[in-house]
């Protein structure tokens, strides 16, 4: 057991840094100005800056233009990322989705079109998996594709879609055979986003921003050469991708829960109650440490899971146990920080309403990427090896 | 022993869901929910036309004369239909008024809040205060005189449009009560958006306000009954206005269980969502007999009432968190969006939950009368 | 709404208080001394002092020599044998259980044989339902009776009977069509503890003593008299009888609960850590006060469930909202106990080791009278009419 | 960077594994946890012969010289198989002997307490004092020449049949660690039996017990230096014990949730047990993380030690006792007897929550760290 960073961990972290120290953009976050062009411009360069700097699809081979970056060292990247405080990354469901699927089960014609366009960000990818009456179920989907000619014809509506208002292609979940048991008739398509009939609707969030997409299909037609994989075989096909992509989420997340933390514990040291400092109080103080010890937790948490992921080449579900660890941990975490910083907290004036935003936006970790209850099925059944529950 | 609500109790809630059904639909509250006050003039005009300005105040200023559990059952549907307003606020503020009824000038104000010419507010909080009356240190200062007021209050719900202000101040170290037009020189309101836009916040500044003798409606002990009596029936008021909006996340929840399906049959029949639904009827059905113990307690001057006001309060406010994180959780990603109301609830429940003392807060005041004594 | 006591049932109450400060034998608890037969004895004239008084099956009708009490006033009695502790009543089953199923489904000479005698305590009952391999699934039991002559001839085994020990009769579910819908073919039978064949084994608990029995039933003969209502109706018959006993626990539970917090405040303040006294500790006076409002809403919330009781004759499953809440909050109130007293409440010396016994006694309250599992299911089906879990 | 143990540190649990198999079966801990201190020379001479009893100290003093890595992965271990006795305790009191190892007499006793001639333990609380060393105020009397003891020490953990006693005192207003032998004229050691009977308590009293001045082997910065590391070491190994015990209670719940069948199929198969057994399993996971990651620091000297050791016991600390309060329900009513060995983990885990300092008292210390700084 050895928890520092190997010699060839730490160079790739210092040459990432290095990287970063001269390449971040001087407006280090860009604010979510969702409706302004600009605002999107400037992600599409910051993806095409990594890109032409070889931190794009670090994880991706060599041989694709990726960097074959180990597991930890996605992980250290995804931290460093998250630690400048670097603008969100657009290409990120190309990275770290789509690109991958397309490596494992696309054609050759498909790895020369797709992947060095997601790479220099020029393609901005979504994923149209979740339908609104196939949510925890995605294999129910009923969004179908229709063989016409050398084309499908898709219709159907997909919805919790990120990006969509902005992506160039979409990576879609259609049901193909109609007869065949629900996970056996679902195909991929990579849909153009610029198809006619694709029309998209912003969902507005309890938090009053718009994260998500409602996506209509109205006979959309894709080409059969877009068929990722073999027909009928989509669910395998991105099942895989999917368990790929809960797993690396680590060091990226930590870091963001890490800057709440960081940022209560600054406002519990400002302000007072009746002259007496929030962070004196010591009821205060037992719950501040608690949101501190389960957050360091979950950062050893990903790292013990990283260091197993780095030995059996495919992640297991160790992906829900930390899905289920970080959801709840951070509901807790902002709960506290609803607490501690009282009155002020839900003021829209305070900190720009950012409290009151973290608090509704909590709400829905234990939700996205699979409720806790299927990530809780999935831990008794999978890791455990309960019987399956009905 | 008899915990039912009355009939006419049970008979002041349905003519309160009939004119919530008819004046306050969803629809409307996500209208008035916009505006600086989400005060709608005509939907108060009917409030006062059936009374409830005046509920529980004695007959000889116009009012109906009823008890805190008739108060709570009207604030329980108020919950329900997420009544946007500063109905909470004003009748409360009013408390002040009647508490202090045998000044003249208070007398005339209770008699204009019941009949629905002017809208109350009190002004208790100052920047980084707690609740409870420790925390004011806003103070008149008399000088060659003259009686001014200079400072602000902030966080005071339902403060945007009101006509009248009862400030909590110092006078010479003691608690004194003052009345001050809104719209004086020197008084200035500003609307300051907060989590519950149903029940909007805003901050007080006063700016060499002058203040006559006789708008020092009360001082010292008086001043002390009179907020007191307000930060209780205030407390009632909360707690059941969070106990009908619970109601209403629950049976939405309920609700939504037994239509959604997923794999194949409704999600409600699952263990898991079962749990959280059974949970959420337990903290219901808690919350409500622990804000109708409270309010009953009140109304019969129990010596119990500081308990049962804490327990319903420290109660009422982690359950209604509860309830409806219960609820966004099993209607999933629709229980998230802007368009499902149930973020309304969600936001009142929170925002309520600091109204009238956290739980924490609450706690303390319960340890000091269990372990102090 | 008036929480007041009627003139009726203040003089219910003050009634009872007067017998009481007459009639409450000297040593005022008996301690739990389940080996001594005097221990036993003591109950036993306890119970035969009460009949004597009037106050034995106080909600029975008065034909059958009851008080014809409410609900309410069933409470009020509970609550002042509680108060005035009193000795436990070793009548308990008879009274609350197998008394009214009697009375409801018994032939005229089951009645006149068993009422007198449950009432002046020379019949102790015991309840037969639980199996080993019975647990949440009761009506799953696989105790059999067969039809012989004019006789039943039993086998099987129960486990979790209180006072199986000492009883002089059992109340006995046995499975008695082996072909029908397991809940169809169950009957009731009144055993005699003492036939032949009957054998009971203590059940040691974590907490160290035995509070339940296993009994074995070899060859038993029960006369076909002896069979409760109609033959395989004895599902419905004790299902009946059992929501009516769990709706009746709400005061007398309650003053033991409150003994437990009394004792803690007790303690808090006699108690120091390093010079301070627990009960100014700021983190405990929250957990302090958080089991005092659990405590007390659980004294309202248990009122009115009677008072809604007292309206709508049968109990609905008001019983599982009380149990699932006094269940859950008895092991959070002796949690709290256990971290608030600290190291000394971990001694079996401090208080006669009273509050290892609670905690670990207090495991059992979820799982006892049905699990919280089950309290829920019941919750979510009967209360709030959501489908069937399977 | 690498989590998982290496081949070594398996191998070292493995042969612990098959030690215990072999020597402590739950019969036997049974057997054991009737007596006063749970003790079993037999099994204690097979921990020596292991090399057990120096695992971590030096080869200078005939120690193996391993890390605090290896520690915890026996402990894992003893944890699994309930393992009673004071080797815990022992163990964690051989730490100070070595922080002290320059004063011959420590070095002396150290080496026999690797030899497994000699129990030791540490005496630090006092009636109603915290865990920590603040609450040390049994003090030498130094009068006429003379160094005396006089008081009590209590809930001392493996005090019955300890050979030597390492006291925390006040010598002059100075934190001291003064070894006594357990057999010296006025040391009277009494069982205290607690909530769990496979590491016993004791009291002992010291009635005018003489000290000689090279029985004094540290004072000031030395003492508080050498009970520190005594605190950390102990820290870890509870921690690793409460990790061990957690994951027999997971496998022996889902074990029993695959077999046991209610209404046609395994209590396993619904939700309810489900989410429990998921729950269950994450704590233990995440306590393990939490263990090794303390055990690590501490030999690293990380820069986080302290913080590390707190997050450990705070969270093991709760979630041993949570996994075992899952354990029993998911058992139902056979969790609940004496005859099933659940109780035995239930128990001493519910010991471990408080050694060493409870959640409580570890995220007050975090709060100093994050908060004060």
């Amino acid at each position: 057991m050895d928890l520092r960073l190997t010699p060839g961990e730490c160079e790739f972290r210092d040459q990432f840094r290095a990287w970063l120290s001269e390449n971040l953009p001087e407006e280090p976050k860009l604010e979510g100005q969702e409706s302004d062009p600009d605002y999107w411009e400037g992600l599409r360069s910051w993806q095409r800056k990594l890109s032409e700097g070889g931190w794009a699809g670090v994880s991706w081979p060599k041989a694709y233009g990726g960097r074959g970056a180990t597991p930890i060292e996605e992980s250290i990247y995804l931290g460093e990322l998250a630690a400048s405080k670097a603008p969100e990354r657009v290409g990120v469901i190309g990275e770290g989705l789509v690109g991958p699927t397309i490596i494992a089960a696309g054609t050759e014609e498909q790895k020369s079109t797709f992947l060095p366009r997601i790479l220099d960000g020029s393609h901005i990818w979504c994923q149209g998996f979740s339908e609104p009456n196939s949510g925890s179920d995605v294999a129910s989907l009923s969004t179908k594709a229709v063989l016409e000619g050398d084309e499908y014809v898709v219709n159907g509506q997909k919805i919790w879609t990120s990006f969509a208002q902005i992506a160039d292609w979409c990576l879609l979940l259609v049901r193909t055979d109609f007869d065949a048991p629900k996970h056996r008739g679902i195909s991929c398509l990579l849909v153009d986003m610029k198809s006619e009939g694709v029309s998209v609707r912003p969902l507005r969030q309890m938090s009053g921003d718009s994260g998500f997409n409602e996506v209509f299909f109205t006979n959309v037609r894709v080409p059969v050469r877009y068929l990722l994989g073999e027909l009928n075989e989509g669910w395998k096909i991105t099942i895989t991708a999917l368990m790929n992509e809960r797993a690396n989420l680590g060091s990226g997340l930590y870091m963001m829960f890490k800057a709440t933390f960081d940022e209560l514990v600054l406002r519990a040291k400002e302000l007072t109650r009746d002259g007496v400092s929030l962070a004196e109080d010591p009821i205060n103080r037992q719950k501040i440490a608690q949101s501190f010890l389960e957050l360091e937790l979950f950062r050893v948490n990903s790292n013990r899971a990283l260091s197993q992921i780095s030995q059996n080449a495919t992640p297991g579900p160790e992906g829900s146990i930390l899905k289920l660890y970080w959801s709840e941990m951070n509901q807790r975490l902002v709960k506290t920080a609803m607490e501690v910083l009282g009155d002020e907290a839900q003021m829209e004036s305070f900190d720009h309403g950012k409290w009151i935003y973290r608090y509704l936006r909590s709400r829905g970790n234990t939700i996205e990427a699979g409720t806790s209850e299927i990530q809780r099925n999935i831990i008794a059944q999978r890791v455990l090896g309960l019987a399956r529950s009905y | 022993m008899q915990f039912d609500l009355t009939k006419p109790q049970k008979l002041l809630q349905e003519s309160a869901r009939t004119l919530f059904r008819r004046r306050c639909s969803m629809g409307r509250v996500r209208e008035l929910m916009e505006s600086d006050s989400a005060h709608d003039p005509e939907l108060w005009q009917e409030f006062v036309d059936q009374g409830w300005t005046g509920l529980v105040f004695p007959e000889e200023v116009d009012g109906l004369d009823l008890g805190m559990v008739e108060l709570a059952a009207l604030m329980e549907v108020m919950g329900e239909f997420c009544v946007p307003g500063p109905f909470l606020n004003h009748l409360s503020a009013s408390v002040v008024l009647n508490e202090l009824r045998n000044h003249d000038l208070a007398r005339a104000r209770l008699r204009e809040a019941i009949a629905g010419e002017s809208r109350i507010v009190v002004a208790l909080h100052e920047t980084e205060s707690r609740w409870g009356l420790n925390g004011v240190r806003l103070a008149l200062r008399r000088e060659a005189g003259r009686i001014t007021l200079e400072g602000s209050k902030s966080r005071v719900s339902g403060a945007v449009e009101a006509d009248w202000i009862l400030a909590a101040v110092r006078d010479d170290e003691e608690l004194a009560v003052v009345l001050i037009p809104a719209n004086q020189e020197g008084v200035t309101v500003k609307a300051t958006p907060a989590i519950d836009p149903t029940r909007p916040m805003g901050e007080i500044h006063f700016d060499g306000v002058l203040i006559t003798e006789d708008h020092v409606l009360g001082r010292g002990e008086a001043a002390l009954g009179a907020f007191t009596r307000w930060l209780q029936v205030g407390t009632v008021m909360t707690c059941a206005d969070l106990v009908g909006g619970m109601q209403w996340v629950l049976d939405a929840t309920v609700e939504y269980a037994k239509s959604r399906e997923q794999f194949g049959r409704p999600i409600g029949s699952y263990q898991m969502i079962q749990e959280q639904c059974a949970d959420m009827l337990l903290w219901v059905e808690s919350s409500r007999s622990a804000a109708y113990y409270a309010a009953w307690a009140l109304d019969e001057g129990d010596p119990d009432t500081g308990r049962a006001l804490s327990m319903a309060k420290a109660y009422c406010s982690d359950a209604g968190r509860e309830v409806g994180n219960r609820g966004v959780q099993v209607h999933g990603g629709i229980g998230f969006t802007w368009e499902h109301d149930l973020h309304l609830y969600y936001k009142r429940a929170k925002a309520s939950e600091l109204l009238y003392g956290d739980a924490t807060f609450h706690r303390e005041l319960l340890a000091k009368l269990i372990l102090d004594e």
